[in-house]
This record gives C-alpha cells, structure tokens and sequence, in this order.
C-alpha cells in the first residue's frame, strides 16, 4: 500500500520530467553530439566527428578567447550580481521601516524596470550613454563632468552595462528581499531592542541571519541567470570594444550566427554550461535550500 | 507625580489607528509596583495586557501619561537603555542561534568579556536546568525547554525590572505547573520585580503579590489574590475569577433575607442592614459554598466530573447554577436534586453598577 | 496631552528623511527612462538627437506614432498573437510549477531532490545552444509557426524556477489544510487544486507574473520558430520596426515601446501586493 | 542585431506587409501543366512589397498552374534559413544578398543555376550584378537590385560635392565652423567593415589576395583608419561612438552635412530634406588618388538545393521559371518605379537611365540624386562572395573598435586584424586547403 | 479478529524515518470503541496521539495492524471513503472560503442540491450558535469562533466517527470550558461516535465516557475517567493525572504499616496482606486525602494559593509532598507543618514495574 502510493507519487514530477526532457533532452543531447564533430556552415550536410578538436581549441587555442570571455563572464556576473543585490537589499530595508508612508508608491515605481520589456529598456539605455546625445552626458555636463565616452572604453564600458543591468534587476531583487524580509517576525527585532541592541545591531544579528537562506537562494539563481543573461551584453556594447566585454553566452551567439560555427558554439555553450552547473551544484549543497522545512 | 513604587504607571492611555478608526485600547491606567514584588495582570483576551507591558518597555509610547522606572521619568528613553528585561508570549528565540547563543544575547549587546559570558551563561541554566541544551538549536527543543531558554535570556541580563507576556500559555499542563513553580522561586530568590501578563486565572492565584484585573482598558481591580478572589469589588471581577466563576443571581431583597424565587435565603443583620432600601440585588455565591440537601430544589443539567471534584450544573427555574461537590457523587441530567445556600456566605452587588454592596 | 518621545522622535525624523531621499532618488532613476520614452513617443521629431534636457518637458504633444502603429501595422495580430502565447504560457508554467512545487514539498518521491536539480541545470545550457536541435526538433513534429511550440519552449524555464519558489511557499504551509479537505472527501490531487492550489495564490500569481514576462518579452525563441507573419509577436514586430526598418522612426519605436510596456506595467502594480508578499502571505497564518 | 549588420544589405530587403500568407491564387484554368506549388520567403521591404505584388500577380497569370505560396515579412533570414534547411524545411525559393547566399551556396544549401540555365540568361544582368553571385564560375542567384553606399549631403551646408577628401575635410570644417553642425556623419565606433571597405579601397587596400588569402595589415589599412580617427577625434567634426541610426537622425534632422548610406535610405532622406538632399560619388582619397570604391554588393532570388528543401524536379523547374519572371524586365522596373532599386537587369537599367538622362523623374531635384548615385556605379568594387568573408565583419569590428577606444594603435589594429583573421580561417577550417580564387576584379 | 465495537484498533504499529533514524511511534496499540461512546486518548505531548487519529482517518497508513469502521476493514480505503469526519489540532479552515463555504464544503462535495446544503448549513450553524457569522473570512473570527466552524463543518457531513485533534486547545480557559460542555452536550443529543485528543486532564475527565491514556506508543490504561483517577493502574498514570497529581511516596512495609521514614503509617489488613513478603513499595496519596494536624512534621516549601483551595509543598527529609487544603490557611516558606496520612486512602504500587499493587 506505502510503496504502491511511493510510486503514485511520481506521477506529480511527471509533467515537468516530460516538459524539461522533451524540450532539452534531446536539444541538449544534439549538442553534445555535435560539439564533437566539425558541423559549420561549409560542412553542413556531410560533416565528421573530429573528437575532442573543438574543446581542445576553444581550451588552449588564445585565438578562441576563452581565458578572456571567461574572465568577462565573471565580471559581468559577479560585478553585477553583487550591486543589484546589495541595491535590492537596502531598498528593501528601507521600505520595511514600519512607519514609512507612500510605501506603494514607492514599490510601485521600482518595479517600472522589472515591467517594462527587457528588449526595449535595453534600446533606450543605448541611446542613452552615447557619447555625443545621450542624456546621461547630458545630466553630468549639468554638474560639470566631461562627457565620457560610455560603450567605447572599456572601463566605461562595464560601468555602463553593469549600471544598464542593475537598473533592470533590482527591482525583481527588492521585491523578493522585501517579502522575505516581512516575514521575520517583528518579536525578534523587539527582544533584541529590549536587550539592548542597536539598528546595527539588529540588522548584524537579526536580519542577515534570518535573511540568509533567502539571500543564497536568490543569489545562486541571480548568479545563474546573469551568467546565461545575453540581451545586455548583445545590445549595449556586442562585446566591444574589441571583445574587451564580451562574455561566453554572447560570444557563442556570435560563432554560432555570424561564422555558422554550430559546433564550436555548441562546445563553448557545454563548457559554459559545465561550469555553471558545477558552481549551482556546489551552491545548492552548501546552502541547502532544497531541504525540508525545520 | 513620583511615589516611592519602583515602577509607577501614571494615567497611561493608548488607542491605535486601524484604517482610520480608532481603538481606545487603554484608558488611564495608574499602577504601582514595589520593589521585589510579582504583579500579574489578569485579564481576558484583546483587552490590553500585551500593550501595557510594550509600554513600560519602551516597545510601544503611551499617547498620554508617564512611565517611571526606579524614580526616574522613562518616556524619551529607547527600550534598549531602560534596563528592564523581557519574555515574549511566543518566546521569541532566534531560531538560528543556538541555545547558548540566545542567552548570551544580551550580555554580547554589553560588550562584556567572553569568559565572564561564559559563565554567566552557565550559571543562569544550571538555575533553570537547561545546562545540557546548551548547545542545541531551536528547533530541537520541546515547548517547554523553549520557555526556559527565554526566561533564561530575559534573567541573565540581571536586570531589575522583569516583564513576562503569558510566558507559560503555550505549555502542557503538567509542565506548566512546574514551570509556575520554579518560577516563584526563582523570583523569591533572587528579588527581582516582575510584571507578568496572563488571562490563566490558576496562574494568577498561584504567582501573584497583587493581581490587577485588566478589562475595557481600565483597571477593575488591584489587590491580593485571596483577597479579590474572596471578596471581588465587583461582578465582572467575581465572574472573571474562580473556576467555576461565582453563581451570579438576581435576588429580591426581603426582611433579613433574600429571596431567591421563592426560596428564603436568610442572611446575617449587618448585611441585611446594608441592603435595606433596596428591592433587587445581585447575590454571589460560590459553587463551592453551596451544599448538596437543603430546601431549594432544582434539576441536575450537567455533571462534570474534574478529578478532584465535580462540577454538577442545576437549573433552578431560569437560574443556572454551578455546584462543587466531592467528586464521589454521582448525579446524572434530570435528577432532582436539593441545595443548601447560607446566606452569610454570600457577596451582594448594586444590581445596576455592579458593585459590591457587602 | 504631553509630548512623549520628543528625543527619540529626532532620530526617526533624520530615518525618515534619509530613506525618502534615497527612495525618491531610486523613484526617479526607475521611471526616468521610460518616462523619456514615453516623451519621446509623443514628439514628433523622429529622432533621439533631437533629445535635449530641455526636450525633457515637451512643448509640442502628437499622437502621430501612436496611430502609425495601430492602425498601419497590423499591430492587433501581433498583440493577440502575444496575448494567447503568454496565457498559454502562463497556464502550463502555473500547473506545472504547481504540481512540481507541491510534490517536492508535500510529496514522499525518493530521489525528487536530485532529480529536480538534473532538471535545473539542463535548463542552464543557453538557447544558442539548443535553438538548432529544437528546430529541427520543432520542425519534424510540425511545431515551427504554432502556438503550441512556443508556449512549451517558454514554459520550461518558468515552470521549473517557478517550482522552486512553490515549494518553498508551500513549505510554510500546515499540511493539514489539504488533509480536512480529503477527510471530507476529496483525493489527494483534488485537494490540493481545490485548497492547496488558491492557498498558494501569492506565489502563483508571481510564477504567472514570470511566465508572462517570459513569453511577451522574448525575442531570441519567437524569430527563430516564427517565420510566418500571421504568427508574429509584438516584438517581432517591434524589431522589424525599430532595427530592420532602420529605426528612423526614432518617436514610432517609442510609441511601441509604450503600448507594449504599459499592459505590462498595469499587471505588476495590481499583483503589488503579490509580488511584495510572495513570502510572507503563507495562507497558514 | 550584429548578424544582421555583417552585412548591412541584408537588413534593408526584408518586410512585414502582412496582407496574406498566400498569393492570390493562379486561375482555376489548368492547361496542358500539371499544377504545382512552390514556396516562397519574401525578404523585401514595404515598398518593395508593392512591387513585388504586382509581379505576382502578373506571374500567376501567366503561370497559372504555379501556386506560389508566399511568406512574407521574412527578416534577418539566413540563419533561419540554414536552420530549416538543415530539417530539410527550407523554402523552394529565396531571396538573400549575394555575399549571404553565397555562404549557403559553399554549403550545398542552394542549387547551381548553371546546371539550369544557359549562360545567354545570365547576361541579360549587369555584369557586376550577375558576377556577384558567381562563385568559382557557378552561378546561385539571380540579381534584382544593385546596392551600394554613395555620398549623400545637406545642400545648406555643401557648396559643392566634394570631389576628394581634402575638400571633403575642408567642407566639414567650415561646416562645422559656419553652421556649428556636424560636417560628417560617420559612427566609426560601431563599423563592422561595410562602408569602411570603400575608404580602405581608396587608400589602396585590397581585401583578399588572388588566393583569398586577407591582406589587411597594409599601409592602406592603417592609412584610412587615422584618416577617420583624425576627422572624429583631432578635427572634431564627426560625431563619436554614434550608431548607424544616430547618423540618420542626425542627417534627417540637419544636424550633420554629409551622410554616407545606400539608395536603401533614400526614402527617408528626401522626405527629411526634400530638394536640400543632393548625392554623389565618394571622393578621391587626395593621398593616392584612387577613388573611394564601396562594395557594390546585389540582393537576388535563388533555389534551394533539393536536399534543403525536398522539393521535386517539377517544383525545381517552375522555380527557374519564377526567379526569372522576378528579376526580369517588368519586374525590376516595377521595383525601380515604385521602391527606387538599382535594376540589375540589363534592359530595365538602361532604361532607368534613359529616364533619369531625360529628365522624366518628378520631381526634378530627385533625378539629379539618382544620377549621383548612378554615377557612383562606376566606382565601385566587387562584394567578395567567398566564405572567408564571414570571418572579416567582426574581425575587423573588433579591432576597429579598439583603435578608436585608444586601447592600440592603428597599426596594431591592421595587423591584428590580418593575423586573427588568418587565425580564425585556419582554426576553422578554411586555410589554406580550403581558399577559393577569387574570379577576376570586374570594376 | 472482529468485534462488535463500532471503532476497532487492533494491534497498530507506526514508525516513521527522518534522516535514516527510525522513530517508533506506536507499538501496538489496540483500542475498541463503542457505537455512541465518548473516547478521549490523552498524553503527554508528541507520543502518538496525532497519529493515532490519523491512522484511523486513513491519512496516515499503519506499519502493522488491522481498522475496523462498524465492522469493516477500512485499510486500504483512502481517508475520503471513510465517512468519518475530523477536527484537526489547528482547526485548518480553508482561509479563501467564508464561513459558510467552509461548513458547505464537506456536503458540496456529496454534490448535494444547493437548498439542502444551505438548509443543513444553517442547521448545524444555529446548533453551534455561529449563524450570524456565516458571510464573514475565516480572519475575521476569533479563536473560540473558528473552533466553532471547525466543529460545524465536522457535524454537518454526519459521519458516524467524529475525531478531533485538540479542539480546545487553543482557547481561553474561560471559552474553554463553555466549549467543552457545550460539545458535551451535543454529543449526548445527536448521538455520534467520538474519539477525541487531549492532553489537558481536565478536559479528558469532563468529556469522555472512557479514557486511552497513551504514552510512549503504548496504552497505558483505558477506563471511565474517575476509575483511572481513584485507581490508576501503574504508577505513570498515578503521576499523570489530577491537579497537583498524586504524591509517590518510597515506603518501608512493616507489620500491618508502612514506614515513611521514621513515621508509621497504619493501613488496613487487607492492604498489609498483599504487601506481605516486600520490603519496599511506592505509597500513593492524593494530596486532597493529606490532613494538617499529624505527627509527621514537615517544613513549608512554597504556598500555591488557586482560589478554591492551595497547594502546599511540603519537604520531609528529602521527600516533597503537595497537599491540598482550604484556601483559608497560610503557611509561608520555613513554617513548620505537621500532616496526618491515613493509611486507608493510599494507594500502593510495586517499586520496581510501577504497577498497582492494592
Ligand atoms: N499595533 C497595533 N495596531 C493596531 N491595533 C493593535 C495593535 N496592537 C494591539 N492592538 C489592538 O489592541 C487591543 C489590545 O491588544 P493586546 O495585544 O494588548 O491585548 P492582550 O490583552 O495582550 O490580548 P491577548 O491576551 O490575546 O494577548 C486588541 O484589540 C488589538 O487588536
Ligand atoms: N510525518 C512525520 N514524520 C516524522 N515524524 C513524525 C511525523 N508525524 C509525527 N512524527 C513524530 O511522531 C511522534 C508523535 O507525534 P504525534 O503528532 O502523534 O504526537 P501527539 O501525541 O499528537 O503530540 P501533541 O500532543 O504535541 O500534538 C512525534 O515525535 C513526532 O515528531
Ligand atoms: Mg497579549
Ligand atoms: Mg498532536
């Protein structure tokens, strides 16, 4: 009877194994498969399995990038994940104060960026930073600041794609930190003020620690999807100048439909993707928000 | 303003504002509590307990009235620098720190040295038996074992000043009245004042210096235990306490005695004195003064037995009246059965304001 | 009455002002760009050079872009097109992430932990990857130009995100609610479509919200499994208007930008309070 | 998108007009043909659209047994053409530029017209036209335009069309003193080697030796590139790090002199500008005296290889039919009538310029427009259709946009351009076993 | 292996793993009730109540054993065929629905005619006096209101089995006790079978016709409430119930006595022959069978005063023992007492299994 219902059980998992298996398993089995043969544009009906040629490539080969889109990955992940949860964070602290007014107004206009298509926002912040009409020169002429050439440097470049990213995501990152943030209960603050402590203190002590597997589970997601976020980068800056921010998603996108490299792209999309699960599997174990509750 | 009380509430009066209607939740609370005494404020549910003590804490600011801890006026000074230490009604233990770490809470807030943490820590568990959970999280503790961490942490603080929101609601019976013990004595041992809210009437009885009856936001009563519970200022007060409450029953006043239908209920001069010139009182008697085979009859509702006792419930025309007997008889619904009220035994009320006549 | 609290009103008085500043700054940094684009959709100068800070506050107002776009395109196929493959999307992502998200955390399925986690991280390969092979996929089972292609390939991500955060909803809340509900006569899967399912509603509604976004806002997945024009997307169209059609028509792509963004926008502020209260609205309390 | 700026014509032929999935149907009378149906993705624009029309209906009366099944409003097509072609999907007939098609010719994925046609059909075309889409002497496509960039300007602020580039530098100077606009209008910051491809020209680059090996890291190279830098960033008067449509808009809007863009535009700049628009060939580079010559570049109709699209011997036949009523005499005078395209076919040609020498287009400051960007025909080289040039867009990109971020200098950029391009050939397969000769330079 | 009880437990084991641990919950518990009777499982806190009812609703499944429903196996029938209806520990009202649809939910399941479902809606809320609230959200009720709801929308499906999971529990004493004989009262008039949850004594002694005391997965007893309370079967449940609980009491058998340490306690001939040949056994006296004015001197530990009577522990030796007596005196810490035991109201048990001797 208990293991008759164990099985029944399954059942439940079963439409999403056939979504997610039926949509990736053999898209992605089609990958790999490929990324071992010399599949391209000029090989197209008849192409050859040729091993591991194109990892080895794309791994050793400086002319493939990979230490460089590797480490512009890293910064555009982590340089804005970091921001945009430490931005989100803080406007979520500052809208759970209790006394504050207007505070859905307020929500309501953060969550603007997060509304509004991706696509186009994307469009807009283009025009935005450029150099000779872009508003943004035109707001810090106002307190005297030079124009910069935003999308053609590469410093500037990252400050404006990571600046571009925060003003996307923050919003999705305040509103999860602020729901997560009123469900700590108010008696934890109180006996903590009652015993003496502090706002810092409360936030050191109370906040972060019941804040905690929120702020991992947000942050492994956040991690994973900025990783694999292609828009940005594509739009704002198409991994220039030269490919000093181009990053693995974008630049596969580039092997695979400017050159019609599918199975280069397809191997740097597997490596990408190997990293990337290897990190989520590190992060889920060591945060273990897939545990029960208690 | 200021009395010799160590804590003194003056006129205290609170309202919150719930979509722009206003909830008058106190309305002039005065009290006084000395040093070294254990107040209990008693009271039923949504009637203002909880709010009296976030005031005097410093949680909640009164709209009107003054607070005065140990002489001094405590209104614009933050809870955390008032010194006094707190039990919430569901205890409140940070679920991520360890029991150690809970109790140590206050004594990191001072900055003080880790040793002496330490052993201030291990001093206060070994006093509430929790020496071995130190370690534990949590969630990996009983009701029971949570209650003492909380009490544990409100205790190390040394402070002077100890408030306690139904510290013991959430517990099993059992545990609650060795809890309520312990408790007693830990506070007669080490002196400290407390405030104590409960709507648990036992716990009252058995915890309290003085007892003060919270209802409607205003003050029913303040005073000894024994003394409230035997001779309740009013009716709220005599229906609120004694479990079962005091038998409320409207009585017509005649020469040296009641009438209760038409049963005579005699009763002593000088009470008699105090309700000439009145047609119609109210009569307390409590069920366990009431004796089983006398003149006035009624029909036996209910019987509960309660171990100890039972609780035989009779209906005496449109009066329902509670009795306590020995639990060793036995009546069952329908039996008739014959009651015994002395008339010096009773309490007597104005039958329109309530009030305790004599 | 006295003043009670006058020393500790000073320090909630430079609180307050402090975070309204910081809100009202955040406030303005969230809606300026849109409301530059909705400025601009209302010029009818067609350029983005013309934009100057004085433009900012426009003196003359036109609606030309607006009815270039309704009414010279066929923009209503394109919206209903995005309407019924977001509420496709929609429909799958929430059963599935409904189901997903209650099995993981009512449900005893040894092996569920990992099993998701597979599931997870499959999803991480990017569609540059896999938008070949779903093709050819898509192509075989007669999928390219339907509907029903789509709404799958979106519901994927969403569906299975979207059971993480079920699962985590619905961990906060008391088993016992869908228990009464088959003591008093339901299975166990009506039970929670019948109690569980309008008890998990702050969360759905967000998984709706994703979903949504998810299949009105994409790009990558519609160009390539579209190619017949009855079937294009709101951003199909805004593409072809704004880049392939050399944007010149700097006031129309706005204008586009505008009636695609505000639905959007109209469908966040009415799920606020969802969205504010995924965590903390458990129907348990 | 940057797959659709490799290469800038492909952008400008595609359409949405949406008015139905299907033509209007051949008349029911089946003759002594039995009826068959090809399909058809249509890349053209809005415009081009209207023509287009107008010969398919002309087509299915005359062909009524060919059903032609249309897709219109196809943009950006090549790689989802490659997709459906590789779920043997692909449509019977295809309209691309000849540099794009002629990728998906070296894969196999179009047929050899020369197998079909006799070569008395290829030259009805403009030679340049039909060459374009010649790929080691087999032909793939049939032109229905030439495109290529010329000079337009803003006759408010041009006296006269410069006629080299010191004058060209001087005329934006004193434009830029006089009117305080911009003299040119040129996004260096964002080239991916289109346009710059007449300016290295003009400085005496050469793209591909004769083996089709890159030869990029040249003088000329490195010549053109400072020549744009100095203009943007020493003289000042082109605008930095703009984009493609800041450039129009900054044109449309009198905010720039001169504009460098394909006929594709003209539209556009006429309705802005009106008779203040004038156009002209690119000047004389003053330093070598060679002409600025642009990819003179040709969008066409082309077939499927049966593999990519499983289409029969008989569709195969009524495809030839079809691509050659599209770029014949009454087509292209239909788009040249309507949208303005550059006929390729011979006759429709002479007899645009016979038009525009007659003076019979209206109104009349437009004629004088279309002689200058007819003249620039004569200017131009060819659009090299072999598959190295997928690798130099953004090879040359990137570099490109390293010089201009000060990040190398400009002969680094020209010899990384070179070698990472060799790179890329050799990485992927292409060299040097894989090089086709180039065919002969026709202009 | 059937009976004629309408409700049969036989032999039922339950285990459940968490984090490869295996926690036995109950270990073969067999229970039978009978058709109309009022069934209380009382114990302490987490040793199987819970589980009990869920197996019996069909929630839970048994490792081993056997549940008969009036005479049929109900095993592998799922809980919603089971026709019992159940009350959970936290009431569990569907917060989406008003109150009506709550109580309708059970009947339009049954797919039941809308005027009848509205018809036995009504019904069942004027029986439990809620009728007026049965527009309103589940949060718009207090506690005791909910508890109501719960109940109606037990009753109204009139399933034969009525579980209920600590109904009470979270109510006020003072609601508590109105509720309770109002469930009584109900139960009598409409006849249904119960079995019912507690670890609150006094509940179980108001309400159950039989008592299932339940401790570590086994059934330490099951009688009427006031033979389990006058007679416990094993010292357990000696300590267990009443309120202070009986004292225990290690004592020297001597000749027709028992020594409490140097006092001798005389007991009944009868009672001296079945303790013949032991050396020592566990006295059990009921703190209320304790008299003031004895020989055996105590001194006073703390005075709990409970209104109708106070609780005096006294310490003699290193022996605590509570008494009960009248309210009226007061004894303080360090008074020296003097208590009377008599042999004849004490309880004896074996000093190594605990169980009742005599
Ligand atoms: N912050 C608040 N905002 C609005 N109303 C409140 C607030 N705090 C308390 N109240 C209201 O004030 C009244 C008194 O609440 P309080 O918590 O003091 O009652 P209590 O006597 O402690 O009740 P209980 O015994 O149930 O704990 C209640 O009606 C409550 O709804
Ligand atoms: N689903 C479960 N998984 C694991 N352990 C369980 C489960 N349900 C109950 N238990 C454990 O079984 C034991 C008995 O639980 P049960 O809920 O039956 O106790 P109870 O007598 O009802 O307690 P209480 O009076 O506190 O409600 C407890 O130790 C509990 O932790
Ligand atoms: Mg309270
Ligand atoms: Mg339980």
């Amino acid at each position: 009877m208990g293991k008759r219902q164990v099985i029944f059980n399954y059942f439940y998992l079963l439409p999403i194994l056939a979504l997610v298996l039926f949509l990736f398993l053999y898209p992605v089995a089609y990958a790999v498969y490929i990324s071992f043969t010399n599949f391209s544009l000029f090989h197209f009906f008849q192409y050859s399995y040729i091993g591991f040629k194109n990892y080895i490539n794309i791994l050793t080969n400086p002319n493939f990038y990979f230490v460089e889109l590797l480490k512009n990955t890293a910064i555009w992940t982590i340089g804005s994940l970091i921001p945009m949860m430490i931005l989100g964070f803080f406007l979520a602290l500052i809208l759970n104060q209790s006394d504050l007014k207007f505070k859905n107004v307020f929500f309501s206009s953060f969550l603007i960026p997060w509304a509004f298509p991706a696509y186009i926002s994307l469009l807009i912040w283009s025009g935005m930073w450029d150099y000779s009409y872009g508003i943004i020169n035109k707001i810090i002429g106002l307190i005297g600041i030079a124009p910069i050439n935003w999308l053609n440097n590469t410093t500037y470049a990252w400050v404006a794609l990571i600046l571009t990213n925060v003003w996307l995501s923050f919003p999705y990152y305040t509103s999860i930190f602020l729901s997560a943030l009123q469900s700590i209960p108010r008696e934890l603050y109180e006996i903590a003020e009652v015993d003496g402590a502090g706002m810092l203190t409360r936030f050191a002590r109370i906040t972060l620690p019941m804040m905690k597997s929120t702020l991992v589970f947000v942050g492994v997601s956040g991690f994973i999807f900025t990783w694999n976020n292609f828009y940005p980068v594509f739009i704002l800056t198409g991994g220039g100048p030269g490919t000093s921010t181009d990053i693995l998603i974008v630049y596969s996108y580039q092997e695979a439909f400017s050159y019609n490299q599918y199975a280069l792209a397809s191997a740097y999309s597997i490596i990408s993707t190997i990293i990337l699960a290897i990190m989520a599997v590190i992060m889920f174990r060591y945060s273990r928000i897939l545990e029960g509750r208690g | 303003m200021q009395s010799s009380a160590f804590l003194q509430l003056s006129d205290i009066w609170k309202s919150f504002k719930i979509k722009k209607q206003v909830i008058e939740v106190l309305k002039g609370v005065s009290l006084d509590v000395n040093k070294g005494e254990f107040v209990v404020i008693l009271g039923p549910s949504g009637e203002g307990k909880t709010t009296l003590l976030r005031i005097i804490s410093g949680l909640e600011v009164q709209d009107k009235g003054e607070v005065y801890i140990d002489g001094e006026r405590v209104d614009n000074i933050p809870p955390k620098d008032r010194n006094v230490a707190m039990v919430f009604q569901n205890y409140a233990i940070y679920p991520f720190m360890s029991v150690f770490d809970n109790i140590a809470f206050p004594l990191k807030l001072k900055k003080l040295p880790k040793q002496e943490i330490a052993k201030k820590v291990r001093e206060v568990a070994e006093l509430l038996q929790i020496e071995k959970l130190l370690d534990r999280k949590p969630y990996q503790l009983s009701g029971g074992q949570k209650q003492r961490v909380a009490i544990a942490r409100a205790l190390v603080k040394g402070a002077q000043l100890l408030l306690m929101d139904e510290p013991l609601a959430n517990l099993d019976a059992q545990i609650r009245m060795i809890a309520r013990e312990e408790l007693k004595e830990l506070q007669r041992k080490l002196g400290f004042t407390v405030v104590y809210v409960t709507h648990d009437q036992t716990e009252a009885l058995a915890l309290a210096d003085r007892v003060a009856l919270l209802r409607k936001g205003v003050l029913q009563a303040y005073d000894k235990p024994m003394k409230l519970f035997k001779r309740p200022n009013n009716i709220w007060v005599a229906s609120f306490l004694g479990n079962p409450p005091m038998n409320l029953l409207k009585v017509k006043v005649d020469e040296g005695a009641v009438l209760l239908d038409e049963y005579k209920i005699e009763i002593p001069s000088e009470i008699s004195e105090k309700l000439k010139g009145r047609s119609e009182v109210i009569m307390g008697i409590r069920p366990e003064d009431i004796d089983i085979g006398g003149k006035i009859k009624g029909s036996v509702e209910l019987t509960e037995p309660l171990g100890l006792f039972s609780v035989i419930h009779v209906k005496i025309r449109e009066d329902e009246i509670r009795v306590v007997t020995n639990s060793s008889s036995s009546y069952v619904k329908g039996d008739t059965i014959q009651l015994a009220i002395s008339g010096n035994k009773a309490l007597f009320f104005d039958e329109s304001t309530g009030e305790l006549i004599t | 009455m006295q003043r009670v609290g006058s020393k500790r009103t000073v320090g909630k008085i430079i609180r307050l002002a402090i975070s309204y500043l910081v809100l009202v700054v955040m406030a303005i940094i969230s809606i300026f760009p849109i409301y530059y684009i909705v400025i601009t959709s209302l010029n009818n100068i067609p350029s983005l050079a013309s934009v100057s800070l004085g433009s900012l506050l426009p003196s003359r107002i036109s609606l030309n872009a607006y009815y270039d776009i309704l009414f010279q395109e066929p923009f209503f196929v394109w919206l209903r097109n995005s309407l019924i493959m977001a509420l496709g999307t929609i429909i799958v992502s929430v059963l599935v992430a409904f189901l997903t998200g209650a099995a993981l955390s009512r449900l005893n399925v040894p092996g569920k932990k990992a099993l998701i986690v597979f599931l997870y991280i499959l999803t991480f390969l990017p569609s540059v990857a896999t938008v070949i092979p779903l093709y050819l996929m898509f192509a075989s089972l007669h999928l390219i130009n339907t509907y029903y292609g789509l709404i799958l390939a979106y519901s994927s991500g969403t569906s299975i995100f979207g059971a993480y955060l079920v699962k985590i909803f619905i961990d906060t809340i008391p088993p016992e609610y869908e228990e009464a509900a088959m003591v008093d006569g339901l299975s166990r899967f009506r039970a929670y479509i019948r109690i569980l399912l309008p008890m998990t509603r702050p969360i759905v509604a967000f998984v709706m919200l994703l979903a949504f976004l998810g299949a009105y806002t994409d790009y990558a997945l519609a160009n390539a499994f579209i190619t017949s024009g009855n079937m294009w997307t709101l951003t199909l169209g805004m593409y072809y208007l704004a880049v392939t059609n050399h944007s010149t028509l700097y006031n129309v792509f706005a204008a586009f930008s505008v009636i695609m963004g505000v639905p959007i926008m109209a469908i966040f502020i009415a799920f606020q309070k969802y969205i504010r209260n995924v965590y903390s609205l458990s129907g348990g309390k | 998108g940057r797959s659709s700026s490799s290469s800038p014509s492909t952008t400008t032929n595609t359409s949405s007009s949406m008015s139905s999935s299907s033509s209007s149907g051949g008349v029911s009378s089946t003759t002594s043909q039995t009826p068959v149906t090809i399909t058809v993705w249509d890349t053209y624009s809005p415009s081009e659209d209207k023509a287009f029309n107008q010969t398919l209906a002309a087509f299915e009366q005359q062909y009524p047994w060919i059903h032609v099944q249309v897709t219109y409003g196809v943009s950006v097509a090549t790689s989802n053409f490659a997709s459906a072609a590789k779920a043997g999907q692909a449509p019977i007939v295809y309209r691309d530029t000849s540099d794009d098609a002629g990728k998906l010719f070296a894969a196999g994925l179009l047929l050899d017209l020369s197998q079909y046609l006799n070569s008395s059909v290829f030259s009805q075309y403009l030679p340049i036209a039909i060459n374009n889409f010649n790929l080691s002497g087999k032909i793939y496509g049939l032109p229905d335009n030439v495109n290529y960039i010329v000079m337009f300007y803003n006759k408010k602020y041009v006296p006269y069309p410069p006629n080299t580039t010191a004058q060209l530098v001087n005329i934006a100077l004193n434009v830029n003193k006089t009117y305080n606009v911009w003299g040119i209008a040129y996004g260096m910051g964002q080239e991916y080697g289109y346009r710059f491809a007449a300016w290295f020209a003009g400085f005496g680059g050469q793209m591909f030796n004769s083996q089709g090996i890159p030869q990029l890291n040249s003088t000329a190279m490195v010549n053109a590139l400072q020549f744009w830098y100095n203009l943007t960033y020493v003289m000042g008067v082109n605008p930095q790090g703009i984009s493609t449509t800041l450039e129009q808009q900054l044109f449309t809007s009198g905010k720039a002199a001169i504009i460098f863009d394909g006929p594709w535009d003209l539209q556009k700049y006429v309705s802005a500008l009106g008779s203040d628009l004038g156009a002209a060939p690119l000047p004389i580079v003053s330093q070598t005296g060679l002409r600025a010559a642009p990819f003179i570049g040709s969008t066409g109709w082309v077939i499927s290889s049966p593999q990519a699209s499983g289409a029969t011997p008989q569709q195969i036949q009524a495809a030839l039919l079809f691509i050659q009523f599209v770029t014949g005499y009454k087509a292209e005078m239909n788009l040249w009538n309507i949208a303005g395209d550059i006929p390729a076919y011979l006759a429709s040609y002479n007899q645009a310029l016979t038009q525009l020498k007659a003076g019979n287009i209206t109104p009349s400051y437009l004629g004088s427009i279309m002689a200058g960007i007819f003249e620039q025909a004569n200017y131009g080289q060819k659009f090299p259709n072999i598959p190295q040039m997928s690798f130099y867009w953004n090879t040359f990109h990137e570099y490109v946009t390293e010089y201009y971020a000060g990040q190398i200098t400009a002969q680094q950029a020209a010899q990384e351009m070179e070698s990472t391009m060799i790179q890329q050939m050799q990485a992927n397969g292409y060299y040097p076993d894989f090089i086709l000769a180039i065919p002969d330079v026709m202009y």
